[in-house]
């Protein structure tokens, strides 16, 4: 029985530590680095639905962070070539 | 009975690490780097001391499957399926060499001649310690020390002529 | 035991036989032979037409007709790997 | 006790731990390829052996969606660096 | 504890912990690589049925590919810096 205790463990000690990462981490103020700490937070999300057996919630997760990690790369890109106008307009 | 299985484990290392050892040197790999990936690789294992030849037989371990992950995979499928488990390893492994831009000579080589050994020794070392005994003759190159494996390998590749 | 040898060459000659019709050159014409990706008689048909029949007898039993079949998807996926896998 | 078990919780955590510690972004990618293995571990160990399968294969496109990613998002920053404030007049 | 599992699982966790400590890209790779092959035939060894060794073959070859990207970018990257 502690097996499945284990993996709820796991799960949580990953959401925290990513989610910790996430805002405070070492150079977290660069946004792609941002962008990998939230992926710790994803995995742990996985580890969670492993530990309740939900096969099919697990499956589409998967799945869907492959795209959800497209579209945020391309945000990301996106974001670093415009961002010089709005450094002009603060200053 | 422990140590009969560490003796049987550690002889099928030595044969395994023979086996994808001459088969990757004949088949070339330490002479170029496959791909542009493996020259990194070789570039780090010289700047560290280690010979060029060894880094680009390292490098093409890790980018591309070749006798090594042949061996591996048709001692698992042997383990689990007999001698036709290793001809399915050997079709996988060839469509994982082209996936990875390889032509796939040594890996299905390799699995091929894994699967005849291991049914030639089918009674004496079982199919199980061939898949412990490739995991210490890979970790013997790739996770023990990387300096004199690369300067070992360059010598063998330097003895079949495949290295400069 | 002599069943699944015979299995086995049937496969094999089938799928030779099918590459030769499909002129697959029996040694591949670039000459570093282990650096070159054509496909030939030699190297990956047979590989192929025996990796397809164990899989073939494994999933439907030891039968005749599979092993010709095995042969004949044998010899195609090596005439038209290049396709597949994209020519480098 | 399961060795797979132990083996991928241990690289769970020290995956997780070094996504965190890592400056360099390509380390951080290494160490979130490390963090899958384990994830894939401990589904082979609860023998979901299709989800297995599925997310081997998501595996490779994630990280190179992330590296493409990357190397774009680096290329950007030096071509903003090089020219600073003031861009080519061609292009403003 | 079957003295095989044991061995593979010992080099596993040895791998875990050289790739956490080893600073140089180059070698996390290869430390990256080993850890693989180990893990494949963990899974092998654990889930005794051919579909595991499918897993396992599946597994490995997207491990590889994950690498040899890896290895690519680090190529490209080492360009631009």
């Amino acid at each position: 029985m502690e097996y499945i205790e284990y993996l709820l463990y796991l799960g949580y000690v990953l959401l925290i530590i990513g989610t910790i990462g996430a805002i405070v981490g070492p150079k977290s103020n660069d946004r792609f680095i941002r962008l990998l700490n939230t992926e710790v937070a994803t995995f742990g999300v996985c580890f969670i639905f492993l530990a309740y057996d939900e096969a099919l919630a697990l499956m589409t997760l998967i799945a869907v962070n492959a795209i959800l990690c497209l579209i945020l790369v391309r945000a990301i890109i996106l974001n670093a070539e415009y961002e010089e106008e709005t450094d002009t307009k603060i200053k | 009975m422990e140590i009969l299985d560490i003796i049987k484990l550690i002889i099928a290392g030595i044969i395994c690490w023979i086996n994808f050892v001459l088969i990757d040197t004949y088949f070339g790999l330490p002479e170029k780097p496959g791909v542009l990936g493996a020259k990194t690789i070789g570039e780090k294992i010289k700047e560290i001391g280690g010979n060029l030849n060894g880094g680009y037989f390292m490098g093409n371990i890790v980018c591309s499957p070749d006798a090594s992950a042949g061996t591996l995979l048709a001692s698992i499928m042997n383990y689990l399926m007999g001698v036709k488990g290793g001809l399915i390893a050997a079709l996988l492994v060839w469509i994982g060499n082209r996936l990875c831009a390889d032509p796939g000579y040594a890996g299905t080589i390799g699995a091929l001649t894994i699967t005849l050994i291991i049914y030639l020794l089918h009674p004496i070392i079982g199919a199980k310690y061939f898949v412990g005994g490739m995991i210490l003759a890979i970790f013997s190159i790739q996770g023990f020390e990387h300096k004199y494996a690369s300067i070992l390998l360059g010598k063998i590749a330097k003895k079949m002529n495949r290295g400069e | 035991m002599v069943n699944i040898i015979l299995l086995y060459l049937i496969s094999l000659i089938t799928s030779i036989v099918v590459a030769l019709l499909l002129k697959v050159p029996i040694l591949p014409k670039k000459k570093p032979i282990r650096f070159s990706f054509e496909t030939s008689i030699v190297f990956p048909t047979p590989i192929l037409a025996l990796g397809i029949e164990a899989i073939l007898r494994n999933l439907f039993g030891n039968y005749i007709y599979l092993a010709f079949i095995a042969g004949l998807f044998g010899a195609l996926l090596s005439k038209y790997a290049d396709k597949l896998f994209g020519e480098v | 006790m399961e060795i797979l078990l132990i083996v991928s919780g241990v690289c769970c955590i020290l995956g997780g731990l070094g996504v965190i510690l890592h400056t360099n972004p390509i380390n951080k990618i290494i160490m979130l390829g490390l963090l899958n293995v384990g994830l894939i571990g401990m589904i082979v160990s609860s023998y979901y052996l299709d989800i297995a399968i599925i997310s081997s294969i998501c595996e490779p496109i994630s990280t190179i969606i992330l590296l493409l990613g990357y190397m774009k998002y680096l290329t950007t920053l030096k071509k903003k660096k090089k020219y600073g404030r003031d861009l080519p007049i061609l292009s403003k | 504890m079957d003295i095989i599992e044991g061995v593979i699982g010992f080099i596993a966790l040895l791998m875990v912990f050289r790739i956490f400590l080893t600073r140089s890209r180059a070698r996390k790779l290869l430390y990256l690589c080993c850890l693989s092959f180990c893990i494949s035939a963990l899974i092998a060894l654990y889930v005794k049925s051919p579909m595991g060794g499918i897993v396992a073959i599946i597994y490995f070859i997207s491990s590889t590919l994950t690498s040899n990207a890896i290895a690519y970018t680090i190529e490209q990257v080492k360009d631009i810096e």
